[in-house]
């Protein structure tokens, strides 16, 4: 760590990795919903849980974004943040925020949620992963632009770099595009559309940019590999991220109401999204391969190859197997969905704030790397969460693509509710790699608690 | 012959690559928003609708069902539920629930008024019109 | 991509009588995803014919082939001239670089009214992308190669420019070369995309 | 730079040649082998001459004529297709 105000980021990693926390154990409750459809209800209806598990998601990975930027931008920059002050008060508005929404959903029903926070004065909540009520939303646009002002200013004073930079123009698109949440026209093919302009130009556009400066930060450290090499792979990777990913949105256009010809656009460049996932692992294992030294912190080597392999996997291949058209056509709204969605996250943005967080939080602590017993128990859990969630993944795909065969294609086709009883099997699997995921969780989270002597740098 | 690759190339396609392709994608936003019309039915949007889209909304129906395939995966898709019930049988499933059936999911109840009721149906039946290039495959949704 | 990465590492000297890539590695992997997209909806457009094959054929009837042929000259014409552009500033001559880029922007400028007049006539007649799936293909691919002349266009002002101030010299053009790149990929794709949806039925 | 002057009339008079083609009104295998041959033959031009791929290290000329030829020769399966 070479400037002091870089510390301000591990408030905000723990905080990550406490909502992180939170947000396994309300999957486990869905989860087991699935199977066992009346469990806690009435106090946690399956539609609660689902807002809790999605909420905690999007707000730790924020948490996670932020505590990157405040740590990588002051040492890209080559001087202090601007206000650490600034950067820590905001930390605590959005905790209570956070904190305070999830309470919310917990214990108020949502309708009167929603008439307690001017829900009616202008009507956002109630749409997929934007349940958020208004002030929440507005408190995340404040956070925001606090965070922002801080970084810019930073950045303006300081070196430019292309991690800095790249990292800078995410997270300004991520603020950006969250101002699509706050326009809901009542026609809801318009909804819809527009709807995407947050989801799918977060995922599938600037939240890969802030990936990519994530992991080219922790690449340059850990391998020492000329910066100049790095940053130019950067930003080929990331230009070929956007340039199928904007127009790749219309694989979600296809079935809403929107002209046909979104058929032909978003299968035409969603089926070239797996490119740059395909770059950035090859871009990442290339860079570890010609490495110039050995980084005694070998948890984070493992984190950011991990990120390569899962980001491709879970987004670029997961994502290909049901964007085509006539294929979307019979997976679209079903169990196949889920399944990308679990690896796409995980792989891509869990994966990547992890990176970071297993980089700099020794350095944060005083010491180049954790002991080599906290490391080795770190990577247990990497293993342990990672192979459980392809198994989560190939258990919902399992399940959903028995569910399209009982419900849409067979020649008797079954309802809704008799084909999930079908498929029940896959669930209670699922559900048993859930636990295994948990328990990778809990031991990584045992892994910052463990002493021993610290590694020193070891050259070969 | 110069062969190169540049950190200022790179960033200049990954710029201008950014701005041509957000570009084509407000072209085709502008088309799209031209041709919706003749594909959202919008004729049918009423004010009973946009009530009925308002309590689909803040009773958070999204969290477990699908509308046009987006939303949870945990209850059925409600997009074409207005051809695939009618109606009388949706108003009586809302006012019916939960079942309490045990190991069943459960719905919960939530104390909609009959008016509330008819907004809610009319927002099904017009979701149902929306021309959404014939999905779901079948009636089940 | 290992044997890229190597190039960007440590350039190599040329091997034997071979030479390098002219342009920036950054613009041909560009170059590389645009004839994706372009090679995809090529084939789309092929394919999607097969089953549809006489309301295609029966829409290109309304095309303007004279005005597709014309444009092709204007294209072929306008690589030709960055051609000579690049062979100028070969030899240090900054100025006549700069005069043959601006002859391509000129075809490049003809080629766009041309194709606004022929939108035009489509627009009028009530046609859109929506009309049926041959006019999807030929507004919407058109559009899209469009959008590229226009950006080929920005990107060639701004290598003419900085040739024009003498920014380039007869051993460091490869900026002159990476826009000549990019242009004649514009031209190449409408090479193939004149006949495929103008000519053959 | 004569040469890329003979290559560029080769282009325009290809070009010639495919829109006359067009005009006399054949149709089927009679318009669809020599149109396709002569968009190989410009695209070889462009992609080996202009964009000066011809000799270059490295397997980028492949790249990109194998994309002409791919694209090009599927256009002609998918055509030839519905003609039977």
């Amino acid at each position: 760590m070479k400037y002091k105000s870089q510390a301000v980021a591990k408030p905000y990693f723990i905080a990550a990795i406490a909502l992180f926390l939170g947000q396994i154990l309300f999957g486990l409750i869905m989860g087991l919903q699935y199977v066992v459809g009346d469990f806690l209800f009435p106090a946690i209806p399956f539609n609660v849980a689902r807002m809790v598990h999605t909420n905690l998601l999007i707000v730790w990975l924020l948490f996670g974004f932020m505590g990157a930027a405040y740590y990588l931008i002051p040492e890209e920059s080559e001087r202090e943040l601007h206000s650490t002050k600034l950067a820590l008060v905001m930390f605590w508005i959005f905790l209570a925020a956070g904190v305070a929404t999830i309470l919310g959903y917990l214990l108020v029903p949502y309708a009167t949620l929603a008439e307690m926070t001017g829900n009616n004065l202008l009507a956002t909540m109630g749409r997929e992963f934007l349940e958020q009520p208004l002030p929440t939303k507005v408190g995340i646009v404040v956070v925001a632009l606090a965070m922002l002002y801080n970084l810019s200013i930073t950045v303006l004073r300081g070196r430019k770099t292309a991690i800095n930079l790249v990292m800078l123009v995410g997270l300004w698109g991520l603020a950006i595009f969250f101002l699509f949440s706050f326009y809901n026209p009542s026609n809801l093919v318009k909804d819809k559309y527009f709807w995407w302009w947050t989801v799918h130009l977060w995922v599938e556009g600037v939240w890969e940019l802030i990936m990519g400066a994530m992991l080219a930060f922790v690449l340059i450290k850990v391998t020492g590999v000329d910066r100049e090499v790095i940053e130019k792979w950067l930003y080929v990777i990331i230009a070929m991220a956007l340039i199928t990913g904007i127009i790749g949105t219309g694989h979600h256009y296809y079935w809403i109401g929107a002209p046909e010809y979104w058929q032909w656009w978003g299968s035409v460049f969603s089926a070239l999204e797996p490119i740059p996932f395909f770059m950035m692992t090859v871009f990442a294992f290339n860079m570890v391969n010609r490495r110039r030294r050995e980084h005694p912190n070998k948890a984070a080597v493992l984190w950011a190859l991990g990120t390569g392999v899962m980001a491709f996997l879970g987004a670029g291949v997961w994502g290909f197997l049901h964007t085509l058209a006539p294929i979307n056509f019979y997976t679209h709204g079903t169990q196949i969905t889920a399944a990308h969605g679990h690896m796409a996250f995980y792989g891509a943005y869990v994966m990547v704030v992890i990176t970071m967080i297993s980089y700099t939080m020794p350095l944060m602590r005083g010491r180049e790397a954790n002991s080599p017993f906290a490391q080795v128990i770190e990577m247990w859990s990497f293993w342990l969460m990672t192979i459980s969630m392809v198994f989560i993944t190939l258990f919902l795909t399992a399940a959903g693509i028995l569910q399209i065969w009982l419900q849409r294609i067979a020649e008797e086709p079954i309802s809704f509710m008799a084909a999930q009883d079908q498929v029940a099997l896959f669930y209670w699997m699922r559900e048993a790699a859930g636990v295994i995921f948990l328990i990778g969780l809990l031991l990584y989270i045992a892994s910052f608690f463990i002493k021993g002597k610290a590694a020193t740098a070891v050259a070969t | 012959m110069s062969s190169a690759f540049t950190k200022s190339a790179a960033r200049n396609i990954f710029y201008g690559g950014a701005v041509f392709f957000f570009l084509l994608f407000l072209g085709l936003t502008f088309d799209t928003m031209n041709t919706l019309p003749q594909r959202d039915n919008r004729a049918n949007l009423t004010e009973s609708v946009v009530r009925g889209k308002h309590i689909w909304e803040t009773r958070n129906c999204i969290g477990c069902h699908t509308l046009m395939g987006e939303g949870a995966y945990f209850a059925p898709e409600l997009a074409n539920v207005y051809k695939r019930r009618g109606p009388e049988f949706i108003k009586a499933w809302i006012q019916g629930q939960p079942t309490g059936a045990p190991g069943r999911r459960q719905m919960p109840n939530f104390h909609l008024n009959e008016q509330q009721l008819d907004d809610m149906v009319n927002f099904l039946k017009y979701t149902s019109e929306i021309n959404t290039s014939n999905w779901p495959p079948n009636i089940e949704g | 991509m290992d044997i890229v990465l190597n190039v960007s590492i440590s350039l190599p000297a040329p091997h034997g009588n071979r030479r390098n890539l002219p342009g920036d590695l950054a613009m041909w992997f560009f170059i590389l995803a645009e004839l994706l997209v372009f090679g995809i909806f090529f084939l789309a457009y092929a394919f999607a014919r097969t089953r549809n094959v006489e309301l295609f054929n029966a829409s290109q009837l309304e095309l303007n082939k004279l005005s597709g042929a014309i444009n092709t000259v204007l294209l072929i014409s306008g690589s030709y001239f960055v051609v000579r552009a690049v062979d100028r500033i070969r030899h240090g001559q900054s100025r006549l670089c700069a005069h043959w880029l601006i002859a391509a922007m000129a075809c490049g400028g003809a080629f766009l009214i041309l194709k606004l007049v022929e939108f035009g006539t489509k627009i009028e007649a009530g046609i859109s992308m929506s009309t049926n799936l041959f006019f999807m293909f030929y507004l919407g691919l058109g559009f899209f190669h469009f959008m590229h002349v226009v950006l080929g266009m920005v990107i060639l002002g701004a290598v003419a420019l900085k040739a024009w101030r003498g920014g380039y010299h007869a051993n460091d053009y490869a900026g002159v070369e990476t826009g000549a790149a990019y242009w004649h990929m514009v031209d190449l794709v409408w090479i193939v995309l004149f006949p495929l949806i103008y000519i053959l039925n | 730079m004569t040469a890329a002057t003979f290559q560029w009339l080769t282009l325009v008079a290809l070009t010639a040649l495919t829109f006359g083609l067009a005009e006399t009104g054949v149709s089927g295998s009679a318009v669809l082998i020599p149109v396709l041959l002569a968009t190989l033959v410009k695209g070889r031009i462009v992609i080996d001459r202009f964009m000066a791929l011809q000799g270059v290290s490295g397997a980028w000329r492949w790249v990109v004529l194998g994309w002409l030829l791919l694209v090009l020769g599927l256009i002609a399966v998918a055509f030839q297709h519905t003609q039977n």
